[in-house]
């Protein structure tokens, strides 16, 4: 915030006065996600924990190169693509060469191509997208671009470790799959169908349905049709307020089972859901948090939790995308030739502070990565989330998961 | 079947649900003719106030209290916003209501911070009530339907066996006869604003703990409050009620059976392209009733304002 | 006989079971001027409105120049060259004088729905405009808001506004209502001056004004035509004695 | 006199009873008696001012904001043709723009096509699908204006809002559909690849369709729709249909919405579900109000307004929708002509040669207000800042200083110059409001008729 205020009033003023902006000795990273508007609390922590990680992971530590500092810059895209596109020009005439964006596969897909084509027509402000939560697997296939990094793992990937796991549970015979009427949820539920197939023929697909994103009030009758159809476990890619609908619909109109779902915890979910979702929530993602992986993982929660102690390290892979980002700016020598920094990151083999290991497939841009599958509940929980008593907790793990994955991605270098 | 039941019975919380919102919107509608777009914030109002109320005093003392506080709130922005915008004519009062709606979200956020509320059903409710072939009925949801029917039948009583009801009924048809009468009419208005907004509070407080306490709460109703009460006519409870209703229903058995597009125009003699992939129409081949559900109350009212511009009830054209 | 300009046969108007106009026949001619009157609530406002199809008849026809009205809309038969002043002032109030008069003439000029003629470098609109003006005397005024006029001035620019088409057939609505004497004897030689040779109907409460202007009269009571005839005529009638005049009739003797 | 008909007494929402418009008429009636170059000069001089702009704000994202503004502009125009000078109001026009706007990616995608004619003709098409969408809605939305007007503009709005991401084949769903308008046959050798040539199609457009929609309402239909907003049965009896004239306007409008819709094509290269929702639609009722429905140029000073506040305040501060709320409401309840109502206020006082009178009282007054609005608006942050910083991030910068948010010195400097700043300005108010009647008031010498009212 503090930050976000006085560059802020700096790129202003230098708008009024038309001036050009780039001549601070920091390395500056622009994070463009939605600060305002109904989608505002995962912004803002995704910001919270990004500012965070460059703190933590590389100012107190001295910075890199020549002791450049990373400063993360706050841009408030209010999810409009419009606004994100507005917002990059803005960065990118600060002097910014990193953009962190994660919500939304909508922006990330508006951004990826707009810095496709700014780096095409702009050679000498060339800018790096480094997407940290953005999962529509086209990103890295169809619509792969030399600039983009995802640090996240693809929708399909989440799925393939999600149906591993379900696999192994020889009590399902029943899956419903619901989800979101747009991109991302059809992923999800096309990804769900063909792995589960693969995996387990035997399962029954007892429903597949989509439903409008975002205008559902109440989620009653789709929860009557879940429970109607006898299904033993719920796969879900619904994030936000529609997670949060549709889970305590489910549970409240008397489904047991496992609820498989995406984004199902922090920003105030794992609060809402308590002691309803207990034993009921799955969620799918990488990185542990409980039970604490190492100790630098614990100084790192701790450390946190001193500055927000109303926020979550929900998304580990935002201290992972920092970390790399630093190797490679070391590697490269440089932060400022984009390229170098790039062809660094590309392949890169990283040590995470979580206890797991990531590397960037250099094919597409594709972070490849333990994934995991946690658990909602009140035990054994070492670092909860939402102020609440209750967390997630690691319940199995998907060794570099996908790691052979295939893409469509036909990477175009400089 | 027994999901019918079910389906009822949901269909029938949401209706209801509804009306409450719409009951207090088309007494201000037909009366001041004001499109008011923050009357959702109103219901947003009235579920915040009551998740900080039942924090302290537990969740009846939410109910009582919350509501009270959102008329008076109500009541105070017909007074000192409202009236003063009144005089430049309807435009510019359906922009302040715009404007409020916007300024109510950026407050709450202000107070309460983006993330959702831990606001909940109260533990003496939280139980199955009945269940119909396995389909559970929760408590709360009995509850609701009670607290709302009680409510129609209260509103009802004061508007037609009232003597202050008589007056609101004679102000909907002839404001300035009533005002020729010697009535205070701008008292009226407040009062009617004040309930009206209150009412959206009491839907706010219950509906809370079931659909979630979170900013873009009253963005999320939208305006579907507006298309209950022009497909009910304005100016009428009773439009209110069944509009609500038909609307509860047919929302929630179009999301409760897949009926699929390809299938009803199969029925119609139309038969499946080969090759659906490449067909241009093939979003509309691969429909499904939950798809559309929710924007099946727009087809309608769209429908009746084309071929009944005074909705089903209403006696006067809008 | 030539075809009269306005004949309505068998016009009738229920409200719900309340019958306001109870089959009415009557037939003017060209470049007459008639008059319409009758005690309050006889329906002679609502006679106006069927025959410039602001309502609908139950019953009955209206034939503009022999040519049949039934079906059509307002601005159709407006048209058709009938053209009529409302009993409440109706004017555009937001617009100036002169934009009134002028939106008055567009149709008649054959602009119709035209997005390629600008009104002000159209000499003859500019012109016709303010031929209206002079003739109702408001040229002094044309730049001001309409609604800022003095209530006369608005009654005459509705006059304006409703001769300015050129149409043929003129009706007008109690032109005089709520006139002081002198505003009164003005618009009647308005009238006059801006009816010369066009067909006239009005209605009207001032019997000065009726026995000035009126080439016929007709007595409407309770929906029915009780009378139709020469100021004279109509003035002898017993029956219009009886049930309207007398009172009227004996205050002016 | 009542001036009501008891038949229809009752509110409506296009009553025209107490329009705030103030009627545009005025000037095109002064224009024929004074030379061409009055009329033209506004034209000439904003065509300059668009042509130097870019000399003055050199960066791309001043260039990205401008061709932000120009494209509200355009929309907030072809939208003011219904609300302002046709009386209706629609709650969906966004969908006529968004389509246009599709529309355009679509033939941007077909590169064949594509290829053969220059981009600067793109926003045309744009514009024929926006109109071809509005002819379809308008058939039957037109019959009536009012509240059944905007319901049916609502209802219209939602469902097409909703096809986006139903009906993938034309709006591409989420993702919605991105092209390269680089592909399109050079212009003179221009092939649109830097933000600056973008700019300069951008305003070229801007004031053609200004200066189109302009004449537009000198024409007699749009002459007419004035006429029909105030008082749609006497326009019946002029001859005129109604639902004909609100058609044209209605059609009118469509076609220049699909202009900025290809603009927007233009500059974003993509669009999505955004440019069709009912936000969108909000926001451009809210931006031409708060420019002014009265006055043609209204839009305008709304749109670049309004953008200023999304696109520069929000990078200031997490708080910029606050302050774009409270700037509607004090904008509809204290000037309900908008700005542009406030800018032509003044004009009766600079012809009497008596503006001069008010520029002392209005410093006096209006300084402190604004350093009060201020002080306000840094209570407004500090307790933001406050409530929801991190903790220990006790720091936070404001106006250029960097204090303690958690000490209570700057917590009374602010409310200090609060009280102090709006005291001042409410003590002064009287004065001011005297030299407001004054300047508006002719001296005693000279008679002008029908003075300030």
């Amino acid at each position: 915030m503090k930050k976000t205020t006085k560059l802020g009033a700096v790129s202003a003023l230098s708008l009024v006065i038309g001036a050009s902006a780039a001549f601070a000795e920091n390395i500056k990273i622009g994070f463009i996600d939605p600060l305002s508007g109904p989608f505002a609390s995962t912004g803002a922590n995704g910001l919270h924990q990004l500012e965070f990680a460059a703190d933590y992971m590389v100012n107190q530590n001295g910075g890199v190169l020549d002791g450049d500092m990373f400063e993360v810059i706050g841009f408030d895209n209010k999810t409009s693509p419009k606004e994100s596109l507005i917002q990059l020009q803005v960065a990118i005439d600060q002097g910014i060469r990193y953009i962190v964006q994660g919500n939304g596969s909508a922006v990330a897909l508006a951004l990826t191509e707009a810095i496709d084509k700014h780096n095409r027509r702009n050679p000498d402000s060339r800018v790096l997208f480094l997407n940290y939560a953005a999962v529509d697997p086209a990103l890295t296939n169809e619509k792969c671009n030399f600039w983009h990094f995802r640090f996240d793992a693809n929708a399909d990937m989440k799925m393939d470790a999600m149906t591993d796991v379900i696999a192994e549970d020889d009590s399902i015979k029943k899956v419903y799959v619901i989800g979101q009427d747009y991109s991302f949820g059809k992923a999800v539920a096309d990804a769900a169908v063909s792995m589960l197939d693969e995996k387990r023929s035997d399962i029954e697909v007892v429903g597949n349905e989509l439903h409008p994103i975002g205008k559902v009030k109440d989620f009653t009758p789709y929860s009557r049709k879940i429970v109607a159809s006898g299904a033993d476990a719920v796969i879900t890619g619904n994030w936000g307020a529609d997670m949060l609908g549709l889970g305590k619909s489910i549970i409240e109109n008397g489904f047991d089972g496992p609820i498989y779902t995406y984004y199902g915890a922090g920003s105030g979910m794992t609060a809402a859901f308590g002691e309803t979702g207990k034993g009921v929530i799955r969620l799918v993602s990488e990185g542990i948090v409980n039970p604490p992986p190492t100790e630098e993982a614990s100084a790192y929660y701790d450390a946190f939790s001193a500055k927000y102690p109303e926020g979550n390290v929900d998304q580990t892979r935002i201290s992972n995308t920092v970390g790399m980002l630093a190797e490679a700016i070391k590697k490269a020598g440089t932060a400022d030739d984009v390229v170098a920094v790039a062809k660094a990151l590309e392949g890169m083999e990283y040590q995470t502070i979580w206890g797991s290991k990531v590397m960037m497939r250099p094919e597409d841009h594709q972070a490849i990565q333990n994934i995991n599958i946690l658990n909602h509940t009140d035990e054994d929980v070492t670092y909860t989330f939402d102020s609440s008593t209750f967390g997630v907790v690691n319940e199995a793990t998907v060794e570099m998961a996908s790691a052979d994955i295939a893409t469509t991605c036909e990477m175009k270098r400089p | 079947m027994d999901l019918i039941l079910v389906n009822l019975i949901d269909g029938l919380v949401t209706g209801l649900l509804l009306f409450m919102l719409s009951a207090g919107l088309t007494l201000i509608f037909s009366m001041m003719g004001v499109l008011n777009f923050a009357h959702a914030s109103f219901y947003m109002l009235g579920a915040y106030f009551a998740y900080q109320i039942s924090i302290a005093l537990g969740f009846w003392m939410g109910l009582l209290i919350a509501p009270l506080i959102v008329g008076v709130l109500g009541a105070g922005v017909e007074r000192y916003g409202l009236r003063r915008v009144h005089k430049y004519g309807h435009v510019p009062e359906l922009i302040f209501t715009f404007g409020l709606a916007l300024l109510i979200e950026e407050l709450v956020q202000f107070i309460w911070g983006k993330n959702q509320m831990p606001y909940n059903v109260p533990d003496i409710l939280n139980f199955t009530a009945f269940a119909i072939s396995g389909a559970a009925i929760p408590a709360y949801k009995i509850f609701m339907i009670f607290v709302s029917v009680a409510i129609f039948i209260g509103l009802l009583f004061v508007l037609t066996k009232t003597r202050v009801g008589m007056i609101i009924q004679a102000a909907l048809s002839y404001p300035r006869t009533v005002e020729a009468l010697g009535h205070n009419v701008p008292l009226i208005f407040m009062g009617v604003f004040g309930v009206g907004t209150a009412l959206a509070g009491v839907a706010g407080v219950i509906a809370g703990p079931v659909l979630g306490t979170f900013p873009g709460m009253a963005f999320v109703l939208g305006s579907i409050v507006f298309v209950t009460i022009v497909i009910g006519g304005l100016g009428s409870l009773w439009g209110a009620l069944v509009a609500s209703l038909l609307i509860g229903w047919i929302t929630t058995f179009a999301k409760s059976y897949n009926i699929e597009m390809e299938n009803i125009l199969n029925g119609l003699g139309i038969s499946t392209p080969e090759n659906l992939d490449e067909s241009i129409f093939r979003d509309l081949w691969s429909l499904t009733s939950p798809q559309i559900a929710d924007i099946l109350p727009y087809i309608l009212m769209v429908l009746i304002l084309i071929f009944r511009p005074a909705g089903l009830f209403g006696k006067r054209s809008t | 006989m030539s075809t009269p300009a306005l004949e309505l046969k068998g016009l009738k108007k229920s409200f719900g079971k309340a019958e306001i106009i109870r089959g009415i026949d009557l037939s003017i001619g060209k470049a007459e001027r008639h008059a319409v009157i009758g005690p309050n609530g006889a329906g002679k406002s609502t006679l106006f409105n069927l025959i410039t199809a602001r309502f609908a008849p139950t019953a009955g026809t209206v034939k503009l120049h022999g040519e049949d009205l039934t079906g059509l809309e307002p601005f159709q038969i407006n048209r058709k060259g009938l053209s009529r002043s409302f009993q409440i002032t109706n004017i555009f109030p937001a617009m100036t004088v002169f934009e009134n008069v002028r939106c008055a003439l567009l149709w008649s000029m054959g602009y119709r729905y035209s997005f390629w003629d600008m009104v002000n470098r159209k000499r003859d609109l500019t012109e016709g405009t303010e031929a209206v003006l002079e003739q109702i005397n408001l040229s002094e005024r044309s730049h001001l808001p309409a609604g800022t006029l003095s209530y006369a001035e608005q009654r005459a620019l509705e006059i304006g506004i409703t001769i300015a088409g050129g149409a043929n057939v003129i009706m007008l609505d109690e032109p005089t209502a709520g006139m002081s004497h002198s505003e009164t004897d003005y618009i009647t030689d308005l009238i006059l001056k801006v009816t010369e040779g066009k067909t006239l109907i009005m209605v009207e409460h001032d019997m000065g004004v009726v026995f000035g202007l009126a080439d016929r009269i007709s007595v409407l009571v309770y929906g029915e035509i009780i009378a139709t005839g020469k100021p004279a005529d109509v003035r002898a009638d017993a029956r219009v004695q009886e049930a309207y005049l007398g009172a009227a009739l004996e205050a002016e003797h | 006199m009542s001036q009501f008909d008891p038949d229809t007494d009752l509110p409506k929402g296009a009553r025209p009873k107490e329009q705030i418009t103030t009627d545009p008429s005025r000037p095109s009636e002064r224009m024929q008696f004074r030379p061409l170059m009055i009329a033209v000069a506004p034209w000439v001089i904003a065509s300059a001012a668009l042509l130097m702009l870019p000399l003055v704000f050199t960066n791309n994202s001043a260039l990205t904001i401008m061709n932000q503004m120009s494209i509200t502009i355009v929309f907030a125009l072809a939208y003011n043709m219904l609300l302002g000078q046709g009386g209706m109001l629609s709650f969906g026009h966004a969908v006529y723009a968004g389509v246009g706007g599709f529309a355009c990616m679509h033939i941007m995608n077909m590169s064949d096509f594509f290829a053969s004619f220059p981009l600067v003709i793109l926003p045309l098409f744009g514009g024929l699908f926006g109109m071809g969408l509005a002819m379809i809605v308008g058939a039957f939305s037109t019959r009536s204006a009012g509240t059944v007007f905007a319901m049916i503009s609502l209802g219209v709005g939602e469902l097409i809002a909703a096809c986006s991401v139903i009906i993938v084949a034309f709006f591409g769903g989420e993702g919605g559909v991105s092209g390269d308008r680089t592909y399109a046959q050079p212009f003179f050798g221009v092939e649109f690849l830097q933000q600056i040539e973008v700019y300069y199609l951008t305003a070229a457009w801007v004031v053609l369709s200004a200066l189109l929609m302009y004449l537009w309402s000198r024409t007699p239909v749009g002459r007419m729709a004035n006429a029909v907003r105030d008082n749609p049965e006497r326009a019946e009896f002029l001859g005129y249909s109604s639902r004909w004239v609100r058609f044209y306007s209605f059609v009118a409008s469509g076609f220049f919405a699909g202009v900025s819709g290809g603009l927007f094509a233009i500059n974003y290269e993509i669009l999505t579900e955004e440019n069709l929702n009912t936000a969108s639609s909000g926001v451009i009722l809210l931006v031409t109000f708060l420019g002014g429905v009265g006055f043609f140029f209204g839009p305008i000073i709304g749109a670049v307004v309004f953008t200023l506040v999304q696109t520069v305040l929000s990078l200031q501060t997490e708080l910029w929708a606050f302050y774009a709320g409270s700037l509607f409401l004090a904008t509809v309840m204290f000037f309900p002509g908008g700005l542009a109502g406030l800018i032509m206020m003044h004009v009766p006082a600079f012809k009497m040669g008596r503006a001069r009178l008010l520029i002392v009282p209005y410093l006096r007054t209006l300084l402190p207000a604004a350093i009060g609005i201020l002080g306000l608006a840094a209570l407004v942050e500090m307790m933001f800042h406050f409530r929801h910083a991190a903790t220990g991030d006790n720091e936070m910068t404001l106006f250029w200083t960097t204090f303690d948010s958690h000490a209570i010195l700057p917590w009374i400097i602010a409310g200090a110059i609060t009280l102090i700043g709006l005291g001042i300005a409410r003590a002064t108010a009287p004065s001011l409001k005297d030299a407001w009647n004054s300047a508006n008031t002719a001296p005693a010498s000279q008679t002008v008729k029908g003075g300030a009212a």
